[in-house]
């Protein structure tokens, strides 16, 4: 085998490429996969991790796409260099995925044919390693994927102590589990010592680009968000992939939110018998002056559709998180989207359309977690936090989250002696202060005057029932105002310019990282683009202004109509001409490599 | 002076100020009657209006909350969905005391699956079925409570057997059931009060007549129909608290039933010899009465020891909606750590 | 009083004004005001009559607007020429409401002040006149309102023969009712003979300009056409306005869907518990192969989400009738609105977009109801029929109703015999014909290759699951082909043009007599203006041109948002800047003088 | 010759052609045994698999459909709302069987108001809920059956009471009630087979253990407490016709159910002496079976002779689906009747 090996040399690359492991769900390969890259993030270099997982439990095939890059590229690469093949299902095509002169790791019990001359190969003898090292039988699968974190460390030049505290971190500094996994990963490693003779043309060497940063994913952070912006109460029904979401605030709550005068909860959470309910429920709380939220994925959206149309418009403050997946229906449960932005920004029947705030990286689903709590409560409106799962689920470098730099906002609520001052001015849809923002009361509240009666049919402005023509346009074109008017207060854009750009490109959320590498590669192409990243609907003043400033602007998007892109070109009807839509929807996250083809693509029309 | 002419309540109020706005249903509909209960209840237990909050869903009977209290914040919300609403609401201050007025299609129609899982949490709230058998604000369709058989104008008949909402609630381990009827007032208000005693969900089944679209005198839920086969199990009233009496259970005597807050439940039995206790035993009951066709009222099952929602929860004294801000954001040391949790 | 009167005379205004009928509902007016439009029609004068009722059964200001016009002008006119005052609490109102020089009827008994110097009044003696009558008990209130019948015969000159004939339809031939009802008429008739000194400057005159017209309403059009369109399956839950259209189907279908060769029923008609499971019931339906329709508005709309988006995916033909009434939320339920055309539109989440047919007669009603069922299954996708309030409860002229000019097009199902004919070739998702169109088999073929597992996760060709990313957006691509191709064979838009024509209208449903008569004085104004009715999306090629022609284009529609504007503006970016909205909602259906009023409000900036 | 080898049915079916796609649920999953049971019982009841359908909700359970009869049409639902879809469905040939596979979210947290409302309509299906007490699919989360106090990684104990599916089967008034086990094989196959040939709702309730999230051996639907707690109400079997044998009550003896089609369910008598045919009864046995721990399986509720769906509509032998168009549409006649109808 050796010969051929040695033919492939190819020269040596560092700190740049990517690596697919390919096993089988259920098979607990989570922790090897973590380990590793959790090793090299502490060897200083900046890596990611994607899952792409399949819609169950046990038994079907599982990707685990592990990018090294000190360039700092971190969205989903096309390309693989090194190939971890552990299931026979997929391995013909995790071969063929591979780029000439890849190194192509498997597991040697595994006897599918190798047609494939231009590749390293590498057998490794996983179960002679695992049997050796004796592991009780139900942790046999599960220890044998540490066999090629071992080999790995060896041909990448892993450093085995940056392994260690991997294994520390994830066991708790558990001993027996650590020693017990390491033991496996240095016999792999001394395996591949004395018995590789090929050389990594791939491999690691220490940097310090990953100080002062944390791996993390986006639900994680919102759900820790929420806790810092005071939820009192959240409400939601499992769907992926929001669960983890609400998880982590069952997770973290109770050691964060108890009184510590009465050691009481301070914030409630109940699991919902579906979406319909769990809607109902933050809109009761909300509506009662609780801070509350729920997350959710497309169908339980379509589920929240009634009662979102009704919190529009009744004026209840609620936060709703959507962690997009494909659709639509079913669709790819396990797969990333941004498929639901029109859903959500038009979500329910009549005039409706919604804040949305958009989270682009992991510190921004912390930022925006108590941001949403608090425009839900000043504004008055149900805010949605528009998320997707491959920002939600996968493992992104990030800054520590930021203690809220604001105080929390309840916005207008009146108390006893508030309504005291007022006098009988009040009326809960009455524009006291022309900023089209009425006052409000909530239940509890002991004031003679202090109880409406909320419902979602017309209304004046003293919440009674009204049929009358005039009263219902005024309400609607005020609570339309309101919506406008919160343009100046959401999260603003975020521009990045180059000199001479000509051109544009809009993009939002979870596709950041993989726009800006983007950016990079067209500009070695010539094509020299300005990039503003849209953080909240509707757009700010910022994002117009943007868009009149170039001849084109591309809008990026991982959805198959471009909805962001319709929903910018009726902000902007004389600039719509130059607005392109980019964009497409398969259930992987958008690679660079594709939004560069599919400009340069672009420009050549 | 006028004040003496005004009667009073224990707390100062009169009868006014538990009155809503002027009610729009039918003349002689069933659901007035269940209005007028609730303000006498109310006005009679000396609750303080901003004490409560009703709620409902959408129907004539949805409509009930807008015609009592005023001074009580409502929230008339969407179809057949007034249980997650209220769940979510009562979250914001536990002390509340909250009604909710369904109708029988708001609640065995499109609300059937939120009404079972209310009932299954026991959230401390009153909840009121005025069940006509129809859906009145639609005009007149068959809800899941209308008989098999029965005929409606533009709808032929009714091919389905009916939901029967006291076999629900117990099945679906409500811990206070009560069946009565709008036209007997007296019994109606006694278990609203109790309703609003007991710690938990009480759901009251009110057969509650819909004089425009089912009131033959041949339609189980008529006025006609609910005079002459009402079969009341017991005469019920309620006490406030009084030196607490030892349950007996001699034949002819009174069933007290003590409640968490020292008040008690009297049945006075009737004809029937019947305990209120056993939730297979009460089913038995009912399939029993339906043989003989009668229309059973009264109160049909309670546990007043299964632990309500709240109780289930460890939440402050002071209501949640009135924390003071400090108490709901953690401290900036506590961020450092969670920061040094991540890897 | 007389002398006022005389004093007042205007010149005489001949089938050209509007009666506005002020009762409470529930009071049995409803008898009476269909017995004097019916009149008038019966006159041979066109007329129309609108509804304005509450959300309540009993006992609230409920309004009846007749309007008599031989121009044919049907839609609702905001001034009033004559009102009649039943109901003590809009007393003031529906007096200021009327145009000077109008007439003022009302009940002698109701004591309310009148302030108004320039009318003509004309108190009327009910309760004396129903006392003399002696009517039942039950049927006094309801007696009263033929009072103002016979008071208004006589002033407006309605001949009695055709009232006579009115109430013989009414009762269906049923001589009681009919002549009490006619007697009290008769005494009110000559009660006023005998006692007004006032001449009305109204008048009818017989013509002969409604022969070969019906007086009708959409919703009841809609059933019939869903009848004859071969429906197999109906499940719906009521809510207003779409409650009747159902309704018709209940009433009509037995006598016309039973084989007469069996005697059994061709059809299913169920009421579901919600609209989740309606939905639900007709998506399995048109699985299994039946013409399955139901019916909802605004709030059911919103529960029907999912479900549509998964039929949209899994390729299931059913229609959605959806008559539109005020929202958002519950809005104003017994108001007219076109507020959902967006959210049918995109319903559901994902990249979602429907065919959606929008009737703007009640012919069209007819129409439309048996083509949706042939083109939910022609195109295997839910088809959305867009109607309102207005175009589906109140009474319209139109002409009979038109035999299906087509035969009943099952679409491509594959049975035993065809199946055995393409052997192994097919495929579920298959596309055969390189028409995007595949071919389906349903249950209850017995073929052994006839089965497959319909899902609203991702899969291939062959319905099995898949994941696969290539695999997913070659089928959702598919779809959308599909979708697009549905814009050659939808019903193509009216046009209505004029001489000289420098910018055009672009309407859609009910506002089209609104539209035309704003046309008519826009024209009169010296604004000549081209018409455009949009009759399905995603629209034809013709609307494109249209927007394409004129350098200024004003999309008119009664909601608040400019929906149907914004669809049309993504359609041709180009010409978006061209297209101006002209939208507003209360609830009352748009007038020709407000959309006159707003377009030469655009006109002047 | 091959042939020989293949045991074949009496239409000349091997169990193969009864098979579905590989399963991937988890090894030892609960709902693998129903799947197994499905094939066999088809297999045994001769049932040609074009002639039934196969439908389902969302979940690990609602996956069950796709890895039995390949040869069946199949509907992988919505979460929570396979009733309607199979409702709807059937109509397009009522004289197909079908059969669905639900779990316990499915059916009992979300999908509650549809199971209670095809229960009521009795819809001729066969419904198996694959109850484990969690939510498989979605990684281990509380569903509305799992027991107050179940403690589950990541969620903490459960604080509701459960929902007794068969409690709400029987208040749902379906006409076919039971409950086994998964490691019950015999008696779950039985069942199937005498569900599928009752005429009306079948509803299954299958303890079946989720073994990645809730099968911790003192879990109420774990295989230890299963297997210790199991108590059968009777032996259970399911004959095709035969000549008729009158229904015998002395103890010890079998009791046989009659169905609609001439075959019969047989109860030979165990430990309990129990008759299925009395809801309040049944309820009561289930309470007392609680008190004492027991996992009652069997045949806990039956009435053979409650309508179906179908006896309520006055349908053509020909499927509706079946239909020849001019089957479909009136003639151009009755038209001008109806515009004549029109003023
Ligand atoms: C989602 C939704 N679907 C349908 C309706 C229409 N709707 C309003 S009230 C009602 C039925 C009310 O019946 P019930 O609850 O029995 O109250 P009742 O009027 O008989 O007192 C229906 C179907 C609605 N408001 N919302
Ligand atoms: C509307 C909607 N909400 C949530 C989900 C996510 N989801 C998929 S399966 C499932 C629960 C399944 O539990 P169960 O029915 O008990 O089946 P099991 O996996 O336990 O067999 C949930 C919540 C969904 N698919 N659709
Ligand atoms: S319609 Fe029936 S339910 Fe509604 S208010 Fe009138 S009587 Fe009551
Ligand atoms: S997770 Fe549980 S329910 Fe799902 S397949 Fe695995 S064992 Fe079965
Ligand atoms: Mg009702
Ligand atoms: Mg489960």
């Amino acid at each position: 085998m050796a010969k051929t090996q040695l033919k492939l040399q190819t020269q040596k690359v560092v700190n740049e490429f990517s690596i697919n492991i390919a096993t089988i769900n259920g098979s607990g390969s989570q922790t090897a996969n973590l380990t590793l890259i959790r090793s090299i993030f502490k060897m200083g270099i900046p890596v990611s991790g994607k899952n792409i997982f399949p819609s169950n439990i046990q038994g079907l095939p599982t990707w685990y796409k592990i990018r090294v890059s000190q360039a700092g590229y971190l969205g989903r690469s096309q390309k693989t260099e090194i190939a971890v093949a552990m299931n026979p299902k997929t391995f013909g095509d995790d071969l063929t995925d591979l780029v000439s002169g890849g190194i192509f790791l498997y597991a040697d019990h595994i006897k599918e044919p190798i047609h494939r001359e231009d590749l390293i190969l590498c057998p490794m003898p996983v179960k002679s390693i695992v049997k050796e090292a004796k592991p009780p039988r139900e942790l046999r699968d599960y220890v044998a994927n540490m066999v090629y974190v071992g080999v790995l460390a060896f041909l990448l030049k892993v450093q085995l102590e940056t392994i260690e505290s991997a294994l520390d971190f994830h066991f708790k500094g558990k001993k027996g589990p650590i020693d017990f996994n390491l033991s496996v990963i240095h016999d792999s490693f001394h395996w591949a010592e004395n018995n590789l003779e090929i050389v990594s043309p791939f491999q690691v060497q220490p940097l310090n680009l990953t100080e002062g940063f944390n791996l993390a994913n986006g639900n994680t952070a919102g759900g820790l968000g929420t806790i810092y912006g005071g939820m009192h109460f959240v409400s939601w029904y499992p769907i992926t992939p929001a669960t983890s979401l609400p998880e982590a605030i069952l997770e973290f709550a109770p050691g964060l939110r108890k009184d510590p005068e009465t050691g009481k909860d301070t914030y409630a959470i109940i699991q919902a018998e579906d979406e319909l309910a769990a809607i109902g429920m933050v809109v009761g709380a909300g509506w009662a002056g609780l801070r509350a939220m729920t997350a959710t994925s497309g169908p339980g959206l379509s589920l929240m559709s009634e009662y979102a149309s009704l919190a529009y418009f009744v004026e209840i403050p609620v936060v709703i998180w959507v962690i997009q997946r494909v659709g639509p229906s079913t669709g790819l449960p396990t797969r990333t989207a941004q498929g639901d932005v029109n859903q959500t920004y038009y979500l329910g029947q009549g005039d409706t359309r919604h804040v949305v705030l958009i989270p682009g990286t992991v510190k921004e689903c912390f930022e925006f977690g108590w941001k949403a709590l608090d425009l839900a409560e000043k504004l008055q409106t149900p805010i949605f936090v528009l998320s997707d799962l491959d920002l939600g689920l996968n493992q992104w470098m990030t800054p520590p989250f930021e203690y809220p730099d604001e105080p929390i906002d309840r916005g207008k609520i009146l108390w006893e002696e508030d309504l005291e001052k007022i006098k009988d001015k009040w009326g809960r849809y009455l524009d006291l202060d022309g900023d089209n923002i009425p006052y409000r009361t909530v239940p509890g509240n002991q004031h003679p005057r202090s109880a409406y009666y909320a419902r979602g049919t017309g209304h004046d402005d003293f919440a009674n029932y009204s049929e009358k023509p005039e009263e219902w346009e005024e309400n609607l074109d005020r609570i339309n105002r309101k919506i406008e008017s919160s343009r100046a207060i959401l999260p603003k854009p975020e521009i990045t310019t180059r000199s001479g750009a000509k051109s544009g490109v809009i993009a939002f959320g979870s596709t950041d990282s993989a726009v800006r590498e983007a950016c990079d590669s067209l500009q070695d192409e010539g094509l020299t683009l300005d990039y503003l990243r849209v953080r909240a609907l509707p757009v700010a003043a910022e994002v117009l202004d943007f868009i009149r400033e170039y001849k084109r602007i591309y809008v990026v998007e991982n959805n198959r109509d471009g909805q962001m892109h319709s929903i910018l070109s009726l902000e902007l009807p004389d600039s719509a001409p130059d607005l392109v839509s980019v964009s497409h929807i398969d259930g992987m996250p958008l690679s660079a490599d594709w939004i560069k083809a599919a400009v340069m693509e672009e420009e050549k029309s | 002076m006028a004040e003496k002419t005004v009667k009073l309540n224990e707390i100062g109020l009169s009868k006014e100020d538990y009155k809503g706005k002027q009610t729009t249903l039918c003349l002689g509909c069933g659901h007035n009657a269940i209005v007028g209960q609730i303000i006498s209840a109310c006005y009679e237990l000396n609750i303080p209006p901003e004490r409560l909050i009703k709620v409902s869903g959408i129907g004539c009977s949805s409509k009930a909350p807008t015609y009592f209290m005023n001074r009580a914040f409502g929230f008339n919300g969407l179809h057949g969905r007034m249980p997650s609403l209220a769940t979510g609401a009562l979250f914001g201050d536990t002390s509340l005391i909250g009604i909710g007025v369904s109708g029988d299609g708001d609640t065995a129609s499109i609300g059937m699956g939120q009404f079972k899982h209310v009932t299954r949490r026991n959230l401390p709230f009153l909840y009121i079925v005025a069940n006509n058998g129809v859906y009145g604000l639609t005009k007149g369709q068959f809800s899941a409570t209308a008989e098999q058989g029965l005929a409606l104008k533009k709808q032929g008949q009714n091919r389905y057997v009916p939901v029967d909402i006291v076999w629900e609630a117990i099945a679906g381990r409500a811990s206070f059931v009560a069946r009565t009827f709008s036209g007997d007032p007296q019994q109606l208000k006694a278990l609203i009060k109790a309703g609003i005693h007991h710690r938990g969900i009480a759901v009251i089944d009110v057969i509650s007549p819909c004089v425009t679209f089912n009131n033959q005198d041949d339609s189980f839920h008529s006025y006609a129909w609910g005079k002459s086969h009402e079969v009341a199990l017991h005469e019920l009233s309620f006490v406030p608290p009084v030196r607490a009496i030892k349950v007996q259970y001699e034949k002819g005597e009174a069933l007290e039933v003590p409640l968490y807050d020292g008040t008690h439940i009297i049945l006075k039995k009737l004809a029937h010899d019947y305990e209120p206790t056993d939730r297979a035993n009460a089913l038995q009951m009912l399939e029993e009465a339906n043989d003989r066709n009668e229309l059973i009222t009264g109160l049909i099952y309670i546990n007043p020891k299964q632990k309500s929602l709240f109780d289930l929860y460890d939440l402050p004294d002071t209501p949640l909606n009135r924390l003071p801000n400090e108490k709901l954001r953690p401290d900036p040391k506590s961020l450092e750590e969670i920061n040094n949790l991540m890897f």
